[in-house]
């Protein structure tokens, strides 16, 4: 069953920001749990032996749930906007604080 | 009568039209406001499809008495935050105007999954207007949160997908009693906790002393009247009619929500900086807001949400500005602030009574209503809320009087002892100020002016039939 | 004129005074003397009525009412007087204030809302009221000494509001009514409801009169508050406690209610336990009082003491113990209100209310020292004046009670009156005149008046309380006790009775044979108040010899200083502060995995719980 | 210490999930058990969603893009605003920096010319895939994301090619606003936002399908020019205003 595997996926992503204390990793984690995740979207619209949903001529019915498609590439959008910013946040936490562990990382939320 | 889809895709156009006439940037932001602000009130109530596709296979938009007043107050609080942050705008007027369409867009739509778009259109601006207070850190650790909650929130949609076969909050609501309790449970919690994130509920809050403690006179108010608003409108929604939690689990979400509310006021009891003082009054604010969502009393819950947001507008954009004008928020420091501005001392102090719960203020009515529904369940829960309320009172009396009265202790009290502190660009606020607290004054002693579309929107969320066959049933 | 038009024209003409005072100071503050007279002229006319109902406004789906009655007019009257005669002395004070617009306008309110308080039908509108009252109180506080103490005044204060806020919608939600009457018929079949209510609701009442262990606000906001509010606070605001524990205790009533409980001493344990603790406010108060060198602090603590005169008058709910406790409210009003306006008296010429500073003010200010003297002989409870009768009469409930261990607290409260009382009148009006003050004069003619009239009305119903007590009797007919017996001055009670007029006469004989001895006799020669000597060093700080400090001390020395409930509460705050710290690290950690660890936690807990739903 | 308490409860909350997902009386949908009759996409896949309208109701011979940009249009709506959102976010805060980023390598002959073969390969393949997207599998999305792609080569080969394209801003907010104006033209003769008010001609065909094809392109164009833009604030990190 693969649907197992993509809901470990996302847990995988999950114990990354858990454990992980280095940010481009936690952006890392972030974009595994994103995949577990929308891996697991696609999965509860498969059904066995179907096929993709396009209609071919001739080729008509039997087609796998679309809905979860349409709704994955959404969340992939979603995904790559929030990881753009990360990123971006990322880059400038390392210009204003010349690290990226967040150990390092002083003079915020310490008052 | 308009439409109010027009509500998203006017702000929508505007942003788009915004990236390359930069020059109108500030009249298309202030016309867009403006225009949302006035026709709230005009706004056709129903369901409207989009596309012409009807529910539950395309996106419809629901107004209902419900969403009609929040639409209302979320329009005239944004509106408000424009005044208070206008010399803050910059560079950021694109990107408030597509918060605005996409706070209207969270709180009207009519399916699980476009309100996660909506809910990361803002999340993801509330990242980037956020930085701008050059804490980068906090703002990774809300990006790192709020996408953590909405992954979460996804997961647990998708779970009722793979279930019921459909996205749209009517049809679930619909068929959400006999699922099973596994699922239940599964996409109950998921679901919470991802709301839970932008409605600042205790585990899942982390974020909100970073970046509410740091905001600007534009930030301030935005996150903390509009941001807030809507996400606990959300919670409503979602949790007052569509996935109604039984008896055993509801029972730990109640118990958060008081957590939330007693905790936090201990936390602001214990804070000396102003923003970050009102940071955990928000979030306290939010817990008993959200407890009385859950245990019913809708009426009640959305009076304190109204009490509070318009409070909050006053209190953060007072806060911010006094940050940005001086670069301290010490509340030591600030001891006799409002006798240099008298106005916003009057509209910062009707606010607070307001929101303490204090009679003649409108803050009263929302306090005897909660009582009276919590009362409605059992006899703890009225007891919490009244500790909690103590030192919510405790702590905002104590900054009331330290920022009246100058003085050193055991002198009395006199102008010598003032403090250095001046507010700068205050007009607007002195404006919003007064308005707003005669408003809360006058709404205090006769509650009904306001209260009447109040009490349909709570009558309105509760009746779960009306709003089933308005979506399902009407074509 | 009605109740309600009353109240509303109280609050336009607050935002009225606010105005003016802000175009003139004076103009303002005789504004606010203008008013409350005529606030009690026509309080006054409502002397007869009862049962009238006025409605004042529909609040959402409530209705706020007010009801005339006896008991609301008595508490209404004592109350507005005192605000009358304080305000008197308003226009004086006017450049002293950091905020006098704030002050005339808060001060009205705060007027307006206690006759609200008291003439409320139903306890939502008390409660407004009640609130009003607090909120508007307490941001006067602040413009005298401290920034502190109206915190603890808040504090204190909302404890005892909310209690009283829970048990209103407690009766509320097993009642469906908010009106007093309806409760009270109500409760009579629920025993059990009305046991949690009372214990719930009078904290209110006690939190407002500082009973132990509320009394704390009591000291630190009536010896910080601006001079002349400090009558208005200790003289007025407390008896709203009083009238909040006559709600609880008497008018919805207690010892009928709970006449199957245990019965202690001939009333319901309930009501002996909080007689138990007026009797350790008595205690408490008087021990405290003799220790201060502050006189507002002094005559705050003495308020403690004699609010335990007036909770345990209140709860015996008899004959002679409730009317003595009655009579005691006004007694002590204008006491304490002359008490506290002959120190601001000495405050607005000499700048100071602390003992130690002052001396031979009599010299100066004679007029004061009299109203000080006819105050201080009431409030310790010595026959020619008013304060004697309530004080016998509690006695007189007491003893036909049996209520050994009460009674002696309270003739402890009373000796040690002597104590207190005696200290600032020997330290700032007798000895000797402090260099300092050779230029007092006595305080202009509008600072007098309230002075003179506070007295004549303590002398003069210390001659004639029947009265008073006359009309107390038709509160106790129209709550359902019996009305104390009065036969012209004589009043009688169980254990004997008490002409007033022939008492009146013998000490008036004794007065006067004191007079003609001491004008006689030869005087002493006064000597300077710095005129210290220790042998042969030169004194740097002569104040700290002056008489007036350690007053006391052989008496001092037998019990300690600890203001152990103040540490209590202390405490109690820095919990909650420690408490508040402690989230803001456990969940608001810099460390974004502790905040998901947080979540995951949750998650864990929601399935070892393991209901599904 | 840390990593183990990481570990056991990542395992406790997977579990939870599982056990309740999967248990015996769960109504979930195993995996590829689930039939197509009990979702609301039968009717996606019928194009019986509305009976009143002429059939076929929407053109698109590909059903996700049906699903995509015409049933549930206003979810497109909304994820280009983000993409919108983030591209604006990241030249903000790329705005901070105010320095160019300068690569440890010179760009090699090869890279060089190599990019001048592809990139025009890789346009015309994005530009078709987006075209074609309510036929082929695809769509605005990946197009767009193609058209990034090849501004990103461009990037990494081209030391001068450092500037920014001007025209990507323009052209990101003139599609945006073209999605919206279609949207209330729909509104305005459909009385629906977003309606489809072009015919829907024959399945199959490029010029069928209404206004999928025509908001598909203006997605692919919006999605294209914002991931460049991102792409340049990463490379540039310098906003003009």
């Amino acid at each position: 069953m693969s649907q197992y595997l993509y809901i470990a996926l996302m847990f995988v992503g999950i114990y990354g920001l858990l454990s992980q204390k280095n940010i481009l990793k936690m952006i890392i984690s972030l974009n595994i749990m994103e995949l577990g995740l929308n891996l697991f979207i696609i999965s509860t619209g498969y059904i066995k032996e179907a096929k993709a949903p396009i209609i071919l001529f001739g080729n008509e019915g039997n087609y796998v749930d679309p809905l979860p498609q349409a709704i994955v590439l959404t969340a992939i959008v979603i995904g790559l906007g929030v990881t753009a910013v990360a990123l971006m946040l990322a880059r400038n936490i390392y210009k204003t604080y010349g690290t990226y562990e967040i150990d390092e990382i002083r003079g915020e939320n310490d008052d | 009568m308009i439409n109010p889809v027009l509500l998203i895709a006017i702000p929508l156009l505007a942003a788009f039209i915004s990236v390359f006439i930069q020059k109108l940037s500030w009249v298309l932001l202030f016309g867009v406001s403006i225009f949302t602000a006035i026709s709230g009130f005009f706004l056709q109530k129903g369901m409207f499809m989009i596309g012409g596709w009807k529910p539950p296979f395309g996106i419809n938009l629901m107004i209902d008495d419900y969403s009609f007043i929040i639409i209302i107050v979320i329009n005239l609080l944004f509106f408000l935050t424009l005044l208070s942050g206008m010399w803050e705008l910059k560079k950021n007027k694109t990107i408030l105007m597509v918060i605005l369409a996409g706070i209207n867009g969270l709180v009207m739509t009519g399916d699980l999954f476009n309100l996660f778009v909506f809910l990361e259109i803002i999340t993801i601006s509330g990242y980037i207007l956020a930085a701008s207070s050059d804490k980068y850190y906090s703002v990774f650790k809300y990006l790192v949160l709020g996408t953590l909650g909405s992954s979460l929130y996804l997961f647990g949609i998708m779970v009722l997908y793979g279930t019921l076969g459909t996205l749209n909050m009517a049809d679930i609501s619909q068929q959400f009693p006999n699922v099973s309790g596994s699922v239940k449970i599964i996409s109950l919690t998921f679901v919470f906790a991802g709301l839970g994130v932008e409605a600042k509920l205790l585990p899942f809050n982390a974020w909100v002393k970073g970046i509410y403690g740091n905001t600007t006179p534009l930030t301030g108010p935005l996150f903390s009247t509009v941001f807030a608003t809507g996400a606990i409108a959300v919670f409503g929604r979602i949790f007052g009619q569509i996935l109604v939690p039984d008896s055993t689990l509801i029972f730990a979400f109640i118990a958060l929500g008081l957590i939330t509310f007693i905790f936090a006021e201990t936390s602001a009891m214990a804070s000396k900086k102003l923003r970050e003082l009102l940071t955990f009054s928000s979030i306290g604010q939010a817990g008993l807001i959200i407890t009385m969502f859950m245990i019913g009393g809708f009426y009640a819950a959305l009076i304190q949400l109204i009490n509070n947001a318009f409070a909050k507008t006053i209190l953060f954009s007072y806060a911010t500005k006094a940050y940005k004008s001086n670069g301290d928020d010490t509340i030591n420091n600030m001891s006799g602030l409002f006798r240099k501005n008298v106005m916003m001392g009057f509209g910062f102090t009707v606010a607070t009574l307001s929101l303490i719960g204090l009679p003649l203020f409108f803050g009263f009515y929302a306090k005897i209503n909660m009582l009276q529904s919590a009362f409605a369940l059992n006899m703890w829960i009225p007891a919490l809320i009244i500790l909690g309320s103590i030192i919510e009172g405790i702590y905002y009396i104590r900054l009331l009087v330290k920022l009246w009265n100058p003085g050193e202790e055991g002198q009395e009290s006199s102008e010598l002892a003032q403090s250095q502190f001046v507010i700068k660009n205050g007009f607007s606020l002195s404006l919003i100020a007064v308005l707003i607290g005669i408003i809360f004054v006058v709404s205090g002693i006769i509650p009904d002016f306001l209260t009447e579309n109040i009490a349909k929107a709570a009558d309105s969320l509760s009746d779960a039939a009306t709003y089933l066959s308005t979506v399902l049933g009407g074509i | 004129m009605t109740i309600n038009s009353l109240i509303a024209q109280g609050m336009i003409s607050s935002l009225l005074v606010y105005l003016l005072t802000k175009l003139n100071k004076k103009l303002g503050a005789f504004l606010t003397v203008l008013f409350s007279g005529y606030l009690l002229f026509v309080i006054f006319g409502f002397q007869n009525s009862a049962g009238e109902v006025f409605s004042l406004i529909h609040f959402g789906e409530f209705e706020l009412t007010f009801m005339t009655s006896h008991y609301a007019w008595y508490f209404a009257i004592v109350l507005t007087l005192t605000y009358f005669l304080v305000s008197f002395f308003n226009p004086y004070w006017m450049k002293k204030m950091v905020n006098p617009a704030a002050y005339n306008m808060l001060f009205m309110v705060s007027m307006v809302g206690t006759v609200g308080v008291f003439y409320a039908k139903d306890f939502l509108t008390l409660f407004i009221f009640y609130e009003i009252v607090v909120w508007s109180s307490l941001f006067i506080i602040p413009m005298g000494k401290s920034r502190k103490t109206p915190v603890i005044y808040y504090t204190i204060s909302s404890i005892g509001s909310f209690a009283m806020l829970y048990a209103i919608f407690y009766l509320y939600h097993s009642v469906g009514s908010f009106d007093i009457q309806a409760v009270s018929e109500a409760m009579s079949q629920a025993p059990n409801t009305y046991r949690f209510v009372f214990f719930t609701m009078i904290v209110a009442g006690l939190t407002k009169l500082g009973i132990f262990p509320f009394h704390t606000w009591l000291p630190a906001a009536h010896g910080s508050a601006p001079h002349t509010f400090s009558p208005v606070l200790s003289g007025g605001l407390v008896k709203v406690g009083g009238f909040i524990a006559l709600i609880t205790a008497t008018v919805i009533p207690s010892f009928k209610i709970l006449a199957g409980d245990l019965q202690l001493m001939g009333v319901p344990f309930e009501n002996y336990l909080i007689m138990l603790l007026g009797a350790v406010s008595i205690v408490v108060g008087t021990l405290m009082a003799i220790k201060q060198e502050d006189a507002k602090k002094l005559i705050a603590y003495s308020t403690v003491s004699n609010s335990g005169y007036i909770i345990i008058g209140l709860m015996l709910n008899d004959q002679v113990g409730f009317a003595g406790g009655m009579m005691h409210v006004f007694n002590h009003a204008m006491a304490s209100g002359a008490m506290f306006l002959s120190f601001a008296a000495i405050a607005y010429r000499t700048g100071t209310t602390k003992m130690s500073e002052l001396g031979g003010l009599i010299k100066r200010m004679p007029l004061t020292f009299a109203a000080y003297l006819i105050a201080i002989i009431s409030l310790a409870g010595i026959p020619p004046m008013s304060g004697f009768a309530s004080k016998w009469l509690i006695f007189q409930g007491l003893a036909s009670n049996g209520m050994m261990f009460i009674a002696l607290a309270a003739f402890f409260g009373s000796i040690g009156s002597f104590l207190y009382v005696f200290r600032p009148l020997s330290a700032a009006f007798l000895g000797q005149l402090s260099p300092k003050h050779k230029d007092v004069k006595e305080v202009p003619w509008m600072m007098q008046i309230p002075l003179i009239i506070m007295s004549f009305l303590t002398i003069f119903y210390g001659i004639f309380p029947g009265r008073i007590l006359a009309y107390i009797s038709k509160i106790q007919e129209s709550v359902g006790l019996k009305g104390v017996e009065i036969e012209g001055t004589k009043i009688i009670a169980a254990t004997g009775m008490w002409d007033s007029l022939v008492i009146t006469l013998v000490f008036g004989g004794g007065f006067m044979l004191a007079a003609i001895l001491f004008f006689i006799s030869p005087k002493a020669k006064p000597v300077d108040q710095m005129n210290t000597y220790t042998s042969g060093e030169f004194i740097y700080d002569p104040d700290h010899y002056h008489y007036a400090k350690n007053y006391y001390a052989t008496f001092e020395n037998n019990y300690g200083n600890k203001k152990r409930v103040e540490l209590f509460f202390d405490a109690v705050a820095l919990r909650v502060k420690e408490f508040g710290e402690m989230v803001k690290t456990m969940f608001f950690a810099k460390s974004v995995s502790f905040s998901i660890f947080w979540i995951m936690l949750f998650f864990t807990l929601v399935y070892f719980w393991g209901d599904k739903v | 210490m840390k990593k183990i308490i990481a570990i056991l409860l990542t395992v406790a909350v997977a579990l939870f999930v599982f056990t309740n997902l999967y248990s015996g009386d769960s109504d979930f949908k195993a995996f590829g058990e689930k039939s197509l009759e009990e979702t609301v996409s039968k009717e996606f896949v019928n194009k019986t969603v509305d009976p009143q309208r002429v059939q076929p109701e929407t053109g698109s011979a590909n059903i996700v893009t049906s699903i995509v940009v015409n049933y549930r249009g206003f979810d497109t709506m909304g994820e280009v605003t983000v993409l919108f959102v983030s591209a604006l976010g990241v030249a903000l805060l790329g705005g901070v920096l105010r320095k160019k980023v300068t690569f440890r390598y010179k760009p090699g002959f090869i890279i060089n010319q190599g990019m001048k073969i592809i990139v025009g390969i890789i346009l015309i393949s994005g530009i078709y895939i987006f075209v074609h997207g309510h036929l082929t599998p695809g769509g605005g999305f990946p197009g767009g994301a193609m058209i990034g792609s090849a501004f990103l080569l461009m990037y990494l080969s081209d030391d001068k090619f450092r500037t920014r394209i001007a025209a990507f801003k323009v052209l990101e907010g003139l599609a945006g606003s073209l999605i919206m104006i279609v949207g209330l033209v729909g509104l305005s003769t459909g009385g629906y936002f977003l309606y489809n008010f072009l015919p829907n001609g024959e399945i199959g065909q490029l010029l069928s399908a209404g206004i999928v094809p025509v908001l598909y392109v203006l997605v692919g164009l919006k999605v294209g020019s914002e991931v460049s833009n991102i792409l340049g604030d990463f490379f540039i990190g310098e906003v003009e205003e």
